[in-house]
């Protein structure tokens, strides 16, 4: 395995580990908490994709330009994520204030307690 | 293994089949792509930023940098919404038990602006080394962290925060708007001079973005933080 | 290369295994904590895929603040509930 | 022109703006909110003129100084102004609406609208793939946001659980757009589209990337968490939710699945009709007002997704098309959305609360007609092509399930319109003139956009049919008094026959005469009504516009346009009786199916053309003709009420208003038998299956005939007598209709013309006596003769007409009848005919014995005679069928001659009044001598046999010193025929009604059943949105592999 596998793999797999999580557990802080760990696997993967084996980051302080080509890794996956972390704490946060209020309505955080909507 | 855990379990693993098939079927690049390669060559020459990543938020892919500010703004006024639509009862402060010491007062004291240079530090340099406006905010935001740890029945000046994250975003959109006017585009960098290359001030409006978003970031992230922390209401 | 890979492999184990103590953990706040290392993790990984601006940002935003919104909010939780 | 971009600028500039302005002062915030609004809105529109127009051409805006794919470019085409114009109004108007709530709220929620509108925006005209997830994040996020402008606390639920299913959605999108990236090498919607779908990895990518994105728009059954917020949300909020957001991502889905190419439309419009069927289903169990309209939402945007699956197919009338569909839904949905806000409680029932208001009455009618696609809305010319192209495909399969699932819809709505205009609340209205004047802007935009989709359709545009508009007006006349409204209407029916009569075949002319001048004569009943008597008029000018329409109809969309506006105006006239809601409901459920039934029989004839002249009907291809014969005649049938489609005939007529009664059946009925006219004089007999199917209709008219007959006699109410008798009747003229000859054709005429005359008069007479008694049961009346002689005398001359003994016109129909039946070797059905006759004296007989005959009743003593002006008209329909008995020359002769050109022969010989046939001579006037002799005859006999007999004073009976049980049972009226029932009672065994019940009983339980599955937890609604996206994955993988 090499480097962007095992990356990816490991990627793939919180993803894994994360939904499961948040599909299994009834208590809300749990589900956000495996939300997380899903959206560090995804972000993961964007950034292994981008990956170009042994290849340097895209920051030319020290590469010159002209060979800038040949040397760096793709950029555009590593500003994705960038995008993609700070959405992930923006929609994290607001499903963290929900909790609280969830909470304050009902004194309880099992999911399964909120189904007053329903058919 | 109850039915309520195995159904997800199943489904996951369905869905890890289709990850799996994509895992598999994955090839790194030997080369850059046409997109990633033009950056490479003409990062450089466009905007005059050595950092690519930077380049691309700030200038390539403005629009989602702005839009991604915008999230931040929209969660700090939702977050507000949430919290301020609930008074909660008023109880001893603290953030959620963890220790507020006379040492912890004093180190954040000592702490608070070396940690506040420090982010304006990143986000001003963003277009040449890595950093930038995202984790020049966070640093400026945990500053704030630090205060509110050290004293958390310190209250921030709501007015001032907003204040701050308003006139950056509104700036951020103004310069958009000049790109329109005056260069090739709406957030083209391009609207001051590149200057010269791997100083401070060069690559055009990068700095004075990513200062913006910097200052708009932090802004945002302690308006989150306090928000959540705060036990009785502002308003 | 060889010694990237094995760090890579050694940084994916570690996050894999905090990922699941985060899912199995009975306590809350190990959780959260858990998921803030593998974050942690993560972002060591991005260092090692020439991703040094992604990295900063996952551990100052996706393992520093994240885990302090978590530990602010179950603050306020845990103080109305004993109410 | 401003760049588009500005709408973009605007929004995100205001919303920052807000958090510069002082903390107190909410309404400058406000103020800045709904000016950025306007902005944006302004912008949006200039853009959609200015391209509608052809005055600019559609406009690439790059950012940041460098060409795509390199940074991120938006597009601005007709399509996306348009669709901005949707999202930024909806916002607009609903920002007003919102209003107390936002300054409740502060500028915060403000700035979260605005943020919302500004990125629904984004999502249309960017044309990043990436650019589309970070707007869709800012939608998921303002929206989550907005959800808690509600008061409703149980929103927060729902908000949390959009959350989870947003975050599920994310990961498989960004997912997905990253293999697509590395696929491509580019994020760039137009540069991916132009690549191939490339390996396998690249397609499963592209996979993920459309999965995530349809299950943006709520497919059907991974949507409990969006319907759950369309229950609880502010209804200022869901109608952004409804109509912008949907919009938008409607948009992205069709900009993925261009890029995805054609492989994957197949996928996306499978997922549309189940969306769309399953949604409508579901619907039918709903009693919940917001949730119904979120169930509707759902299958709307299913419907839409279907289209948009086709858009290839489509061509250039894609966006004719799905936005039709989508500019309907969306302002329908919105409007429906602000009335609920001014609706205090939340069952449908609740919505009786409107009759306090009647203009939110009519805005309820229009949205609810513009959501179900009736003209002259964008909708119905939208349904028209897609159904048109589905057929030219051949796709007949999906026509069924479209139609059928649209024909759900459209009960569902209309079983909560009855609901508002029968039930009653115990909620008064919650009067908002803001949300009012908001509303109406929304029904004027309907009408606006009408008269677009009208002028862009390359038909006729419906809105400026003269018809209509007479019809309209009488919508602001309404404040005038009834009589004043009354002489208006009847002189525009004549003036309409004055203008149409000239150049119409002597076919058509009769028919026109009947529906037209017909109605005149019946609108002089309506003098009767005091008062302003407010929406009755509009709803009968559109039945009778419709009507006049269809007669002079020369294409099949006008045709079925006229269809259409018959079928709605009748449906609201019928609804105005007073137990009428459940049968009005029935009747416009099969009249929409029948017209669906046309709609399609029409499609699949046109073969590829938008629409064909009528008389094209005979040209159809030999291939398909039968089956356009079958969906015509089926669609004809259920209007003429043939048994088996009957079942919603005799409520609907009974419980009309007095007026209504003989509009709807001794007019409108013909509108069935006209259509079945034009059909067999076009298409004549066609085989299926090596079936003749005149010999099916010969079978079918005589079966109605004899049954209707048999059900009329065991009826205890007058008018259900008279309606059954109406399904009798109308066995007849299909019958004749159905022998495809010239005496055949002869004798349906004549029961046309003789049916409109005598069941007019007839319905007049009975409710006239309803009138007075109050009752329409027969078993309470009797001896009415002394007290209302000229209702007397018009039942009697109407039951002589009708039963077809001499000497009034029944008998020249009869007589022509004979002749026509002994022309064809079918003996079964002619029995059956033949014994309807007798069977049809039994109930004739009955009503005018046990109303005018026998005893009086106690309490009826002090009854006076009918109305004036309801007597009116059953007296010169009485003078007419005087005179048309000696004359039946008149009419016949000329119609006669034209049917003889039809068939080429002359069956019958006219000599001055003088009639031969093979069989016989009819001489009416040697007819009319005889009886009057053998009357006067006769009178006199009688006259000298009773010259000493006793008179014995009504009461004068002694009673025995049994109490009945029932007293209604003492009656002579009561059970009249029972020993006939004991003979004959098997028929009355109500198989059509089981039948139609069961289907009924069945889409409900399986509706009931169904939404079971939403259990309102949010875990498991992830789990099931999981669910869908492997089912279709799987699916997707078998289809493509």
């Amino acid at each position: 395995m090499t480097l962007v596998q095992i990356s990816l793999a490991t990627g793939f797999a919180l993803i894994f580990l994360g939904l499961y999580g948040a599909l299994s557990n009834r208590n809300i802080l749990r589900m956000i908490v495996s939300f997380t760990i899903a959206s560090t696997g995804v972000n993961l993967v964007l950034v292994a994709v981008g990956y170009l084996p042994g290849r340097e980051a895209p920051i030319l302080d020290t590469i010159p330009v002209a060979s800038a080509a040949e040397r760096i890794t793709d950029p555009v996956p590593q500003a994705l994520v960038l995008t993609a972390i700070v959405i992930g704490l923006g929609v994290t946060a607001l499903m963290l204030a929900y909790a609280y209020r969830l909470f304050r309505a009902r004194g309880s955080l099992d999911i399964s307690d909120f189904t007053e909507l329903k058919w | 293994m109850t039915t309520r855990m195995a159904i997800p379990l199943v489904l996951v693993a369905l869905l890890g089949t289709v990850f799996f098939a994509l895992f598999s079927s994955y090839t790194p690049d030997a080369s850059l792509n046409l997109t990633a390669s033009y950056y490479a060559d003409q990062t450089v020459p466009e905007t005059g930023a050595q950092n690519i990543v930077t380049a691309i938020i700030v200038t390539y892919r403005g629009l989602d940098t702005l839009g991604e500010v915008t999230v931040l703004f929209l969660t700090a006024a939702i977050v507000g919404l949430v919290l301020s639509q609930s008074k909660a009862p008023s109880a001893h402060a603290g953030a959620g038990g963890l220790p507020s010491g006379e040492l912890l007062q004093t180190g954040a004291r000592m702490l608070v602006p070396v940690i506040l240079l420090f982010g304006a530090y990143v986000f001003i340099n963003g277009h040449l080394t890595p950093g930038g406006g995202f984790q020049g905010g966070a640093i400026v935001a945990s500053a704030m962290l630090l205060m509110l740890l050290a004293d958390p029945a310190e209250r921030f000046s709501h007015g001032l925060i907003s204040k701050i994250e308003s006139s950056a975003g509104l700036t951020y959109v103004i310069l958009g708007l000049l790109g329109l006017l005056f260069a090739g585009g709406f957030l083209d960098n391009k609207i001051l001079p590149l200057g010269t290359f791997g100083s401070i001030f060069s690559a055009g409006a990068i700095p004075l973005i990513y200062v913006l978003v910097g200052l708009k970031v932090g802004a945002e992230f302690s308006s989150i933080l306090t928000s959540l922390e705060e036990t009785e209401d502002a308003e | 290369m060889i010694g990237l890979t094995i760090l890579g492999a050694v940084l994916a184990l570690a996050s894999l295994s905090a990922a699941v103590l985060a899912l199995l953990a009975r306590s809350t706040l190990v959780a959260v904590l858990a998921a803030g290392l593998v974050s942690l993790f993560a972002s060591v990984m991005f260092l090692l895929l020439a991703a040094p601006d992604v990295a900063m940002t996952e551990a100052a935003i996706g393992s520093g603040l994240t885990t302090f919104l978590f530990i602010f909010v179950m603050g306020r939780i845990r103080r109305e509930g004993t109410q | 022109m401003v760049n588009p971009l500005l709408i973009l600028a605007a929004g995100l500039g205001a919303a920052f703006l807000l958090g510069l302005l002082r903390e107190t002062s909410e309404r400058a915030a406000f103020h800045t909110t709904v000016g950025a609004l306007a902005v944006m809105a302004f912008v949006a529109l200039s853009w959609t003129v200015a391209l509608a127009s052809g005055q600019t051409d559609p406009v690439e805006m790059l950012t940041a100084g460098a060409k795509p794919p390199f940074a991120i470019n938006l597009r601005t085409g007709i399509a996306e102004a348009a669709l901005t114009s949707v999202v930024t109004l909806t916002g607009l108007l609903s920002a007003f609406f919102m209003r107390r709530d936002l300054l409740r709220l502060g500028r915060r929620a403000m700035a979260v609208l605005l943020v919302l509108i500004m990125a629904l925006s984004g999502l249309i005209m960017t044309r990043d793939l990436f650019n589309m997830f970070v707007f869709l994040e800012l939608i998921v996020i303002a929206t989550a946001g907005l959800v808690l402008l509600s008061k409703d606390t149980r929103a927060l639920a729902a908000g949390f659980k959009y959350l989870v299913v947003s975050q599920v959605i994310s990961i498989l999108l960004l997912i997905g757009i990253i293999f697509t990236y590395h696929a491509n090498g580019s994020l760039n919607i137009d540069d991916i589209s132009e690549v191939p779908m490339g390996a396998n990895g690249a397609s499963l990518a592209m996979f993920l990337v459309l999965i995530a994105l349809i299950l943006e728009l709520k497919p059907f059954p991974a949507n409990g968490w969006a319907l759950d917020i369309y229950e609880s949300a502010h209804p200022g909020f869901s109608a952004i939710f409804s109509a912008a957001s949907g919009s938008a991502a409607l948009f992205a889905v069709y900009k993925v699945l261009a890029m995805a190419g054609p492989d994957w439309a197949l996928l996306a419009a499978g997922i549309g009709i189940v969306t769309f069927v399953g949604a409508n289903l579901l619907a039918l169990a709903q009693t919940h007002d917001r949730r119904l309209l979120g169930y509707s939402s759902v299958g709307q945007i299913g419907l839409i997704l279907l289209v948009i699956g086709f858009a290839d197919r489509l061509g250039d009338s894609f966006l004719y098309i799905a936005g039709g569909l989508l500019v309907s839904h969306a302002i329908a949905k919105a409007g429906l959305f602000w009335l609920s806000g001014m609706v205090k409680a939340r069952d449908l029932s609740d919505w009786a609360a409107l009759r306090e208001n009647p203009v939110l009455v009519v805005l309820f009618a229009v949205f609810i007609a513009m959501l179900t696609g009736l003209p002259p809305f964008p909708a119905f010319y939208a349904k028209w092509s897609f159904v048109h192209v589905l057929a030219t495909d051949g796709a007949y399969s999906l026509m069924a399930v479209f139609l059928i699932a649209a024909l759900i819809e459209a009960t569902v709505l209309f079983r909560w319109f009855g609901m508002a205009l029968k039930r009653s609340s115990g909620h008064s209205l919650h009067i908002s003139l803001t949300g009012e004047a908001i509303a109406l802007i929304a029904a004027a935009l309907a009408i606006a956009v009408s008269w677009v989709w009208g002028n862009l359709s390359g038909q006729e545009n419906l809105i400026t049919l003269v018809p209509l508009l007479f019809a309209l007006l009488f919508l602001p006349l309404d404040i005038l008094p009834a009589r004043i409204k009354n002489v208006l209407a009847i002189a525009g029916l004549v003036f309409w026959f004055a203008v149409t009569k000239n150049g119409l075949d002597p076919l058509r002319y009769v028919f026109l005469i009947i529906m037209v001048l017909g109605g005149a004569i019946l609108l002089l009943a309506s003098f009767h009504a005091t008062g302003r008597r407010m929406g009755f008029y509009t709803p009968a000018l559109l039945m009778f516009a419709g009507m006049g329409l269809l007669v002079t109809s020369e294409t099949s969309f006008q045709f079925f346009a006229a269809w259409e506006f018959l079928t709605v105006g009748s449906y609201f006239l019928i609804l105005r009786g007073q137990d009428s809601e459940p049968h009005a409901l029935s009747y416009i459920t099969f009249s929409l199916g029948g017209a669906f039934a046309l709609l399609a029989g029409f499609a699949i004839a046109a073969n590829g053309a938008p629409t064909f002249p009528i008389e094209n009907l005979s040209e159809v291809p030999s291939r398909i003709a039968p089956y356009v014969f079958v969906l015509l005649a089926a669609g004809f049938l259920t209007k003429t009420a043939v048994m088996g489609l009957h079942i919603w005939l005799p409520g609907a007529h009974a419980e009309a208003e007095t007026d209504v009664s003989p509009m709807v059946s001794g007019i409108l009925l013909k509108a069935g038998l006209f259509g079945l006219f034009v059909l067999l004089m076009e298409m004549g007999r066609q085989e299926l299956f090596g079936v003749d199917l005149t010999i099916v209709l010969v079978w079918l008219g005589a079966l109605s005939a004899f049954i209707g007959a048999v059900l009329s006699a065991f009826q205890e109410d007058a008018k259900r007598l008279l309606a059954y008798s109406s399904i009798s009747q109308m066995g007849y003229a299909v019958f004749g209709l159905a022998l495809m000859n010239h005496l055949g054709w002869l004798l349906a005429l004549m029961f046309a013309i003789n049916h409109f005359v005598y069941k007019s008069m007839l319905f007049l007479a009975v409710g006239g006596v309803k009138e007075r008694t109050h009752t329409k049961l027969m078993y309470k009346m009797g001896g009415l003769i002394t007290l209302m002689p000229f209702t007397f005398v018009s039942v009697l001359v109407g039951i002589i007409a009708m039963s077809g003994v001499p000497p009034l016109s029944g008998f020249g129909g009869r007589w022509i009848f004979y002749n026509a039946i002994m022309s064809t070797d079918l003996r079964l059905p002619m029995i059956l005919i033949f014994m309807a006759g007798p069977v049809g004296f039994l109930y004739l007989f009955r009503l005018i014995h046990t109303i005018f005959l026998g005893q009086l009743k106690d309490e009826l003593r002090l009854t006076k005679e009918a109305p004036f002006w309801i007597l009116l008209p059953q007296m010169l329909f009485v003078g007419f069928l005087l005179s048309f008995a000696i004359l039946p020359g008149m009419i016949l002769r000329r119609v006669d001659s034209y049917i003889g050109t039809l068939f080429g022969d002359t069956p019958l010989v006219w000599t001055g009044k003088i009639v031969d046939s093979q069989y016989g001579t009819w001489n009416p006037v040697a007819i009319w001598g005889v009886i009057a002799t053998v009357f006067v005859v006769v009178f006199i006999l009688l006259i000298w046999m009773n010259h000493n007999a006793q008179k014995v004073k009504q009461f004068n009976i002694v009673f025995s010193a049994e109490r009945p049980f029932k007293p209604q049972t003492t009656h002579f009226a009561w059970n009249f025929f029972a020993p006939y029932r004991k003979a004959m009672g098997f028929l009355e065994t109500p198989v059509a009604t089981s039948f139609w019940s069961g289907v009924s009983n069945m889409l409900h339980g399986t509706a009931d059943f169904t939404r079971k599955l939403y259990t309102g937890n949010g875990q498991t609604y992830a789990v099931q949105l999981l669910f869908f996206v492997i089912a279709v994955y799987l699916i997707a993988m078998g289809g493509l592999s």
